[in-house]
């Protein structure tokens, strides 16, 4: 299991390469990206997250933690930015490798789930006309009823 | 009882500042709640609200009816947003 | 939308990377990858995969249009190897681009249970004991009763 | 009619080739099949279990009772395990 919490940018392409090449025994490997969308038209200057730094890589953990003890998992990988973000920047990823590809999204989206509602981040946009902190979905919380 | 109290996000931006330490006698999170409404407006403002916002105690997520114990830190924010 | 049916190797993190970076107007990318597994004391020396030329590229291309009506997509990308791998090596990749992640992980979970069972694709094993055709697992069929 | 007859996998093992024309009047896929079992007994094994069997007709698949139609390709081969 890897956790990282960074203000740096990661690559994509790296670390799902890395992952994926260091986990050959396993048949399924799922990796999840969250970018900052990037719309034409659209207002969003930049994207600050903010996080509470102790709290966030253990609750990161502990989500981890549970994946693998609920799926067969051969290993997880967990990235989460924090600080200033650009539309069309990644902010986070997740990666699972299985033996069965089942296990390997169901444990992607649990992480997902858990992450976006008890996981310490808290995203504020700016847009021309200030800053608004991003409100918690219904649907998000919802989501974990599922797990 | 000597704890470190955090806000963060809007609840940090309201009380206007990310940390304080503070000598209290208080039981539970409510009664520190309490304690820190009865100080000034901004407190007031920020904990109007209680549906609004989280705790965690010692890094870890809780309710607002559980006990401090021998908490060191105790934070307020709101519902998180991450992923 | 990108099918590709080929015999050479492809590169995981560069795929993905180029995927994701051409749609920062999605906020979601998932990512799934099949591995040749590489188990310690296994028996197994390569995995030959026959295809259909032709039916192929039709189905694959018609299971990602499928997808692409089913749910709110981006883009989505295929990529299929046929011919000689060795264990530890991919067989393959689908790629999914969405404004939301739940669109994103269900489509690549589609894309992957109608590939297993309605690309026509068919896997061979040769271990120290000879040659031996991989047989259908009635949970894949099954998976699809999900759609 | 004039078919083209591709066979896949452990088909075209059983039956030793990958491609054959063949000239019928089958009608149905079944028609073919039962055509193609009369032939030799490699054909007769290979076709001997027919749930273990999928068919394509032009590159579709479809079912063994289907009309051929107009066909001009017909593919019989295992159930696929692709992914």
């Amino acid at each position: 299991m890897r956790i990282s919490v960074q203000e740096a940018a990661f690559d994509l392409g790296a670390e799902a390469q890395a992952f994926a090449s260091g986990h050959t025994d396993m048949g399924a490997i799922v990796t999840f990206t969250g970018v900052v969308r990037d719309l034409l038209g659209d207002s969003l200057d930049r994207m600050v997250i903010e996080h509470y730094p102790g709290m966030t890589e253990k609750a990161l953990t502990k989500i981890a933690t549970e994946a693998q003890a609920r799926w067969h998992l051969g290993d997880v990988l967990v990235i989460h930015r924090y600080g200033d973000l650009r539309p069309g920047e990644m902010i986070m990823m997740v990666a699972t490798a299985a033996p069965h590809r089942k296990d390997a999204f169901e444990a992607a989206e649990y992480l997902m789930d858990y992450l976006k509602s008890r996981a310490p981040f808290w995203k504020q946009e700016f847009t021309a006309d200030g800053a608004e902190w991003v409100a918690a979905k219904d649907a998000d919380e919802d989501a974990l009823d599922r797990w | 009882m000597k704890l470190d109290i955090l806000y963060f996000a809007w609840v940090r931006e309201r009380i206007g500042l990310p940390k304080e330490k503070l000598e209290t006698s208080a039981v539970t999170v409510m009664d520190l709640v309490e304690e820190l409404r009865g100080r000034e407006d901004r407190y007031a403002l920020a904990f109007s609200d209680l549906a609004a916002l989280r705790v965690a105690i010692d890094q870890e997520l809780t309710d607002f009816d559980a006990a401090l114990g021998d908490a060191r830190e105790v934070a307020f924010f709101p519902p998180m947003t991450g992923g």
